[in-house]
């Protein structure tokens, strides 16, 4: 069973953990507020419409 | 003054009535003021025409009493046309006339910077891509208001926008 | 990149990186004692082999 | 017909974490620090999702194309379970659920590919990151409610003789979520990957044998094909049922009855 073998075990957990902080930090500050943003300004662009 | 009198002459009234665009009262107040004036002359053409002299010979002949034709005499020679004191009102004029021009001056200083605005939105408009090309970042620096909003519901951690379901429906695959 | 928005990044994160943390320790110490076992020590791929041979001395 | 002879010792071989590039020097205390093939594709994993969501915006246009479509469908799947699962005041998780999803996702994704390394088949990265999660969901709610954090063992109207035996139970099973999230996950890839793997070394005998043979392996291919297609909606189903557990374990840390 080649996953027993030690060798690497803390390289494994520490490339997958920094890469799935890397991850959530790059999603939670770039990548998602732009599709609320974006949802925002559709809803103001059709209030927008409604208006005049 | 001669020039002011060609120039009223050249005046093409009906030009200035529809080409400038002018309020319904202006053009009403002009036309007034043309009719006035015209009258004006028609007047002072008519009377100037008619004789100023007065025949006193042959009235002494008819009337036996010459005092009163020497009396009319008297009073036709030192009947003096009235004198406007016309000065008032072309100093009036005047300043009215310079008011207007320093006006004139500003209004066309305004209309110069109107045209830069209106060549800048032409350009605008020109480089301006389709709605369809309207990306988010226009949108939030046309509008901070907007980008304010989304950030202080990102920093409390509220990610979904009320209303936006009922409208755009729901993409959720499951 | 974008630009960047201020959502909270440790407010939801704090209780996973402490855990992170747990259990890196714990498995930085299962691997040591891992790597120095008999069935491993003398493992050609082993790269403690240095390490361990070091120990072995004292 | 030149037989191929590298060898393959085990179908298991495919998993085995090597060192690509690397550093072990005995200054400060024995550096050990590799490069190893798991890392490269945990890299390649990081450089696709993120290049994937920079390149599926259609340059952040109010109006959506077929990419930013698929994205916005993932991100409204992903938000209303959290929504609806974590409830509608804390969707601060979010971020880390979608990118939890897409971490696993892409990862099984990615391992789908011949002779590709799964992420997800090696037992540490597994098991740790289920740890992880157990124990950053019981931080969170001890940190919520303190003491009465305990009062999630003890359903609720139960006399008090069985209180003992089933806190006990409840214990155990509330234990066995560190487990089981990591070991599902695993052994579903591991299971799959290398049926696939004893499936193709046999099927690559059978082709290479006469011809009549080679075309009546065909049929048994159309299978292995099928299976692959399973493969794939393994990898989907996966870290689409890991997702949902983390957000109903973090509901129950959040709300606990």
């Amino acid at each position: 069973m080649p996953q027993l073998i030690p060798f690497f075990f803390l390289n494994q957990l520490s490339f997958s953990f920094i890469i799935l902080l890397a991850l959530v930090y790059i999603f939670s500050k770039y990548i998602l507020p732009l599709y609320t943003f974006q949802r925002v300004i559709r809803m103001y662009i059709t209030k927008l419409s409604n208006k005049n | 003054m001669a020039t002011k009198v060609a120039a009223s002459a050249a005046v093409d009234f009906s030009r200035v009535y529809s080409s400038l665009g002018l309020g319904k009262e202006t053009i009403a107040s002009l036309q007034a003021f043309r009719k006035r004036h015209s009258e004006a002359q028609r007047l002072h053409a008519q009377y100037s025409g008619q004789p100023t002299t007065v025949d006193l010979a042959r009235y002494r002949s008819i009337l036996k009493n010459t005092a009163i034709v020497d009396e009319a005499e008297k009073l036709l020679k030192d009947f003096k046309p009235v004198t406007y004191d016309v000065s008032a009102h072309v100093k009036a004029i005047e300043t009215f006339e310079a008011k207007a021009v320093e006006k004139a001056k500003e209004t066309e200083a305004k209309i110069d910077i109107e045209l830069k605005e209106l060549q800048a939105t032409l350009a605008n408009i020109e480089e301006a891509r389709p709605f369809e090309d309207l990306t988010v970042e226009d949108v939030g620096a046309a509008h901070p208001r907007i980008v304010e909003a989304v950030e202080t519901m990102m920093k409390k951690g509220k990610w979904t926008v009320p209303g936006y379901k009922e409208k755009f429906g729901d993409l959720n695959m499951m | 990149g974008l630009r960047k928005w201020p959502t909270p990044f440790l407010k939801p994160m704090w209780p996973f990186m402490a855990a992170g943390t747990i259990t890196f320790y714990l498995v930085a110490k299962l691997q040591d004692a891992a790597v120095r076992s008999p069935e491993f020590a003398k493992d050609p791929r082993n790269p403690y082999a240095a390490q361990i041979a070091k120990e072995a001395h004292h | 017909m030149q037989n191929l002879n590298f060898i393959i010792n085990s179908p298991l071989e495919q998993f085995e974490v090597t060192s690509l590039i690397g550093l072990n020097a005995p200054i400060f205390g024995y550096l050990n620090t590799s490069l190893t093939n798991l890392g490269l594709y945990s890299l390649l994993l990081l450089f696709l999702v993120v290049g994937l969501h920079f390149m599926g915006n259609n340059e952040t246009k109010i109006i959506p194309n077929k990419w930013s479509i698929s994205l916005e469908s993932s991100f409204a799947s992903l938000s209303s379970m959290v929504r609806e699962q974590i409830g509608v005041t804390n969707e601060i998780f979010l971020p880390f659920i979608y990118s939890l999803f897409f971490f696993v996702l892409i990862g099984n994704l990615i391992s789908n590919v011949p002779y590709s390394f799964a992420i997800t088949s090696s037992a540490i990265v597994c098991l740790g990151l289920s740890v992880t999660i157990f124990i950053g969901v019981t931080l969170l709610a001890l940190s919520i409610h303190k003491i009465k954090f305990f009062s999630f063992f003890i359903p609720s109207g139960t006399p008090l003789a069985l209180v003992p035996l089933l806190v006990l139970i409840e214990l155990v099973s509330y234990g066995a979520r560190a487990g089981s999230l990591g070991i599902r996950l695993f052994a579903n890839i591991v299971a799959g990957h290398t049926l696939l793997k004893i499936l193709s070394t046999f099927l690559y005998k059978l082709f290479s044998g006469n011809l009549v043979v080679a075309v009546l392996t065909l049929i048994p291919f159309g299978i292995f094909i099928g299976l692959v297609g399973l493969e794939l909606a393994v990898s989907f189903i996966q870290s689409f049922v890991l997702t949902l557990l983390v957000c109903s374990y973090l509901r129950d840390a959040i709300k606990l009855h």
